[in-house]
């Protein structure tokens, strides 16, 4: 089979439209599980009780916001070098969500920091860098939307992706290279998992349903852009 | 031929630029860029004491007092090599205790006490069941502590009994 | 007149440096022409520093803690309302297209572009910024490092700056749009340069801050111009 | 949709192919031509078929959708060096800064190109271009005849062989579309290439023409 | 289609009055054109109010102290930042020769677009102002404050504003040139809007401040129009 | 300076005595004209001799020296009401908002005109214009002729009895030019005036012309 006959999206509808079902499915059936690992399952933390639970949708959701940022800027050289339409599209598919989860990063962090902290906010490296990252997408949005000629919106918007995902890096090393509120890396390369393997699962479980949830969103919006822009492609897809 | 030099001189600058930005990373990591900081950096005056600063470290075990007033605590900060006395009054946050790491905003007492107006608690990035921590414990394998930047990581005191 | 040649470039005897002085003293012509560019930057920044002390109040000490702050977000402000000027009116009256169809490389060119914005807008700034500054309440050497973060800092912010100009060329609300764009990327420099200023008014060590503000500078002078130059072809297509 | 002409696919100029697409709408495709060195091709056609973005296209300003633009045998890339030293291209904007004189405009837009041209040699090129006293009044001030003639002095110091006009007399007198008339003829016999995109009977009669028949 | 009358004034039927609400519903229907434009003068606000924690540090108290001046200072700016698009565009592609060749009296059009203008930037600031607020720790009655003085004190903004823009159309470096006209004549609401909520702050009575911004409003808006009209006259000659 | 047809000094439009000086020269002076109902004046003359600024100074736009344009016997003040609701001018700028479509821009245009033309209406007189099926089409995307014609499309929906057009079948197609022809010939038909600035020959041949002939 050649894969390259997906990049067209003549070819990536149809398929689009047989495969978001399923990631749908599967992000269901891995939130309800996680959820209920992470709710009921996993043992209370020593020092945070059971506040600690938000864990569970904070860092999936933070990952999801700093990954699908360089998922867009991975997009984004492919549409600026190799002018192809559908990785142009999939990276604006993708903002929404992302932006979505950086908020939810955002907010379920300032929640938790209240009780463990004692402070919603504070100017600390990674929770400014990470707000940085959410104007980013506020601002990949605004400027994909004003403009209305849709190849000149895609490149820009790529540029502005490459661009901004310097950012990334720093938000990650943020509580190493300075000292900081916000506690160190809890899953690192080096030291392994400093949590406790029963809340690792439904971590795990949570991961994998924000990542199956983003790729059907995804899919879903790529199919809405595709009708919009390449009508012709979505009669001739669903006939074929 | 010519063209060809002289661009691959422009790229020689444009990396010799480049590693000079690198090195200048490099070196600021190395210096005090941070959020709050350490009770020997206090000692040492490299702090402005006439001045809201934050301080940073772990509560150190056996020095927390309530005031007869029940709001008022009194606990020092250290980093294990030096500790400052902390003075708060207000609603401390649940995960404040004994040999947890700190963070606290305020000024310096002439008389030597830190002020606070408030008081963060700063946890690590350990998980587990409080049993697999006790059991840790016991097995003399205590639970790693706070990592400050620029400095070796910690280890919690354990409670004198 | 010499003869037409169909295989220019063969024999060309362009050097592509050049188009950094071109595209530099071309800027700087249209800057001088209008005389009051120049005194412009500075006014707006004289006047947002007084602004301050009459919104907040005029205590000593509040001014003196506040200082650092609202001189770096004024200049940060008057970077933003002299970015349009970059590209806008190039791009409005056609010469844009003419920069784009330049013998000289496009990058070479923004890169003289940005640097003429920052002569005009930033160096003013920097240079003066202790005037500003003594309004607050600050001192030699906590003026010296104020300078200094300007000096490093504000480059930057025309660097990226043209970034936002560019992508934002003929879209319509442009300007704020170009802040939305921009802000969050200053962030960085902001939290830098005023940290610089912040540790000098607490008399502490402000190498880590100034040597940061630096490597992004650097950084920035190697990589935005090719960035601008993507960005004004997307634009312009 | 197609060329009425097939302008022979010769030349150091060579157009092979090329499709764009605008909106729903398909301007041209297929579309291949060549310009012999010396001549001059007039595109021609109705309102909105695709004059202006052919020559935009040439120059690099605008990306096919297909097909490629050729130069003495090469593909020009998206931002080839080589095109930007070939092609001038004077489209309706006049491309002047209207807080500057016309003489600093035209210096200005010498230096962008690349070409070093004097005070004297300017002044010399906007007298003979009907601008003879009016060197140093703001391009504001001018009128859209004289702005149009500013750039035609500008055609008159470049050294690029590959000019890209449209609708260069729009706005002239008949005195202006002689002097236009007089530059690009003097251009073509030194072994220089012109495309000019027009509605107007063009003053010399040496021209080929290629006509777009958009479709509705 | 009916025969031109060469006498089409003496029988004309417009309402002068009319030419407010077609000012005014031309200039949204244009804004409403780029969908991004309300949001853009909020996401700005936002982003400044969001930059001065940053500079100047995170004490709880220090923010909560500079905050009215903080805010008022956003709402400002992105004043300023958008008065620029409330003539300009219109002057570039030719629409303001026509808005001055309009039957309707020029004041009449000139408020209906200062209308838009106030409707398009300084409403959503007033409305969403609370947000801001709480991010620097103000509670219910200082953030009731803060959006009256705002409600009060945005209408002034896009008034003089609008002279302002009028003024400097065509100017190069316009947009900045305006905003040194324009920002002195914006002190005194910045210091009556920053005082109000500053007194509520320090929990005075606003009244004074607050009836002060609603005298100012009500002048402007009976005289601007005036001097906008004369203003755009001068500028097109 | 001086004008080489002074036209008839009677009609509905008249000027008396016009004088205009730009920067060190005098444009024109003692110019006095008038235009009859159901009459045409070609306003003619080389490149800046103030064809542009004539017609500015009778909308009311610049003030001139000295002189006055008067209305029915009544001389008109600089910002009389009756002068908007008379005059209605086209300039070189296309007055069209970018961003808009074609059919958003007309019926704005029309409702600062005072009138209210429905939906099809507009739409109608797009498609008389030639700008069938490019009705949504953002302004900013037509080509230069296309935006012209969106002009023209006003024009056929204006009742205002004073046309003044700079150079209007500047970058129209020869079925624009008829189409301009139609237009403009309807209007003095029921009795309008037009002063016409061009250097095209226009494809009407009642018109009277007013040629400017400026000092160099
Ligand atoms: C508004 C405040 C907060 C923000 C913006 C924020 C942001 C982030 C981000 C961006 C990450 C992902 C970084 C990475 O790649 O590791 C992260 C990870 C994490 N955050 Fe937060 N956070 C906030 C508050 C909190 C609080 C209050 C806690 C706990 C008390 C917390 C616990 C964690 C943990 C456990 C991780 C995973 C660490 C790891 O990667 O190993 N965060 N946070
Ligand atoms: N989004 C779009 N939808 C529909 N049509 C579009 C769109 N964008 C551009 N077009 C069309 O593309 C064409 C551009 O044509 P171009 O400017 O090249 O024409 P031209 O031949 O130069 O015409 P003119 O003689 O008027 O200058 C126009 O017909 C325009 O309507
Ligand atoms: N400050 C000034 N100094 C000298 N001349 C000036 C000045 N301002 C304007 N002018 C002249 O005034 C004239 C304006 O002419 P206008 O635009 O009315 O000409 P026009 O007849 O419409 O020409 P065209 O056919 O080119 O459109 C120009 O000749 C211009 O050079
Ligand atoms: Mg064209
Ligand atoms: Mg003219």
């Amino acid at each position: 089979m050649n894969l390259y006959r997906y990049a067209s999206p003549a070819s990536f509808y149809p398929l689009a439209g047989r495969l978001w079902p399923v990631f749908a499915v599967i992000a269901a059936l891995l939130a309800v599980y996680g959820l209920y690992e992470g709710l009921f399952v996993a043992p209370t933390d020593f020092q945070q009780g059971e506040v600690y639970r938000i864990v569970f949708i904070h860092v999936p959701a933070a990952w999801m916001g700093m990954f699908i940022y360089l998922v867009m800027a991975f997009y984004g050289v492919l549409a600026l070098s190799f002018n192809t339409r559908l990785s142009a599209m999939m990276m604006r598919a993708l903002a929404p969500t992302g932006m979505l989860f950086t908020f939810l990063a955002l907010w379920t962090g300032a929640l938790w920091g209240k009780p463990t902290w004692g402070t919603y906010w504070i100017w600390d490296g990674r929770m400014t860098s990470t707000l940085v990252l959410f104007f980013l997408y506020v601002g990949f949005i605004a400027l994909t939307e004003s403009i209305d000629d849709e190849r000149r919106a895609d490149r820009a918007g790529a540029l502005l992706a490459i661009v901004g995902s310097v950012n990334i890096p720093i938000i990650y090393f943020s509580v190493t290279w300075w000292n900081s509120l916000h506690q160190g890396l809890t899953f690192s390369k080096s030291g392994g998992s400093k949590m406790a393997p029963d809340m690792v699962i439904a971590m795990v479980a949570m991961v994998f349903a924000c990542w199956a949830y983003s790729i059907a969103v995804a899919l879903v919006r790529a199919r809405a852009i595709i009708r919009e822009r390449e009508p012709a492609h979505v009669w001739n897809g669903e006939a074929a | 031929m010519k063209n060809r030099h002289r661009r691959f001189a422009w790229i020689a600058v444009g990396v010799a630029v480049l590693s000079v930005a690198v090195a200048l990373v490099l070196k600021a990591f190395q210096s005090n860029l941070v959020l709050f900081r350490t009770p020997t950096e206090v000692a040492e005056k490299k702090v402005p004491l006439d001045r809201a600063f934050r301080l940073g470290g772990l509560v150190q075990a056996g020095t927390l007092k309530r005031q007869p007033d029940g709001l008022t605590v009194r606990f020092e900060v250290t980093d294990t090599a030096k500790a400052i006395p902390v003075r708060y009054t207000g609603i401390l946050p649940d995960l404040f205790k004994e040999g947890k790491g700190v963070v606290v905003q305020g000024k310096m007492e002439p008389g030597g006490d830190f002020i606070a107006t408030e008081v963060l608690a700063k946890h690590d990035e350990n998980y587990m069941a409080p049993e697999a921590a006790e059991a840790l414990r016991k097995a003399g394998h205590p639970v790693k502590g706070e990592i400050f930047a620029g400095e070796k990581p910690v280890v919690t005191q354990q409670p004198t009994k | 007149m010499s003869s037409v040649s169909l295989e220019l470039v063969e024999q060309s005897e362009l050097a592509p440096e050049d188009g950094f002085w071109v595209a530099l003293k071309r800027d700087l012509a249209i800057a001088m022409q209008n005389k009051g560019e120049l005194a412009q930057a500075l006014a707006f920044m004289a006047i947002v520093v007084s602004l301050f002390p009459l919104a907040v109040g005029p205590e000593a000490q509040l001014l003196k803690r506040i200082a650092p702050g609202v001189v770096w977000v004024a200049a940060l402000l008057a970077a933003l309302l002299t970015l349009p000027r970059l590209f806008a009116s190039d791009y409005q009256d056609g010469t844009l297209e003419q920069v784009l169809l330049s013998p000289y490389p496009l990058p070479v060119l923004c890169a003289g572009k940005t640097l003429a914005h920052w002569l005009t807008t930033g160096l003013p700034l920097a240079v003066l910024a202790p005037l500003f500054g003594l309004q607050y309440g600050l001192n030699g050497d906590e003026l010296g490092v104020l300078v200094a973060s300007l000096m490093l800092g504000t480059p930057v912010l025309s660097m990226l700056g043209a970034i936002g100009a560019a992508l934002t060329l003929g879209v319509r609300g442009g300007s704020i749009l170009m802040a939305l764009l921009v802000l969050p990327l200053f962030v960085p420099v902001l939290i830098f340069g005023a940290g610089a200023v912040e540790q000098a008014l607490s008399g502490q060590d402000t190498t880590a801050n100034l040597s940061l503000l630096g490597a992004v500078m650097l950084a920035g002078a190697v990589l935005t111009p090719v960035a601008i130059a993507a960005a004004l072809r997307i634009s312009l297509d | 949709m197609t060329t009425a002409v097939q302008a022979a696919a010769t030349g150091p100029l060579r157009a092979e192919g090329l499709q764009v697409t605008r909106g729903p709408r398909q301007l041209f495709s297929e579309l291949s031509f060549g310009i012999d060195s010396g001549e001059i091709l007039v595109l021609r056609g109705a309102n909105g078929t695709g004059k202006t973005t052919l020559l935009r296209v040439v120059a690099g300003l605008t990306q096919p959708d297909q097909g490629s633009v050729q130069w003495c045998g090469r593909a020009w890339g998206a931002k080839d060096a080589e095109r930007r030293s070939v092609c001038l291209y004077l489209g309706h904007a006049h491309a002047l800064k209207e807080e500057l004189s016309a003489l600093q405009n035209l210096k200005l837009a010498l230096a962008l190109d690349g070409i070093e041209a004097g005070t004297e040699a300017c002044a010399h090129a906007l007298d003979a271009c009907g601008l003879a006293g009016r060197h140093a009044v703001q391009v504001r001030r001018l009128s859209q005849g004289q702005k149009r003639r500013v750039g035609l002095a500008r055609l008159a110091l470049s050294e690029k062989p590959l000019w890209l006009l449209d609708e260069p007399t729009n706005a002239l007198d008949a005195e202006g579309i002689e002097r236009f008339s007089a530059l690009i003829l003097g251009h073509t016999a030194k072994g220089g290439i012109a495309a000019v995109a027009t509605h107007l009977p063009m003053p010399f009669q040496s021209a080929r023409e290629l006509r777009l028949e958009g479709s509705a």
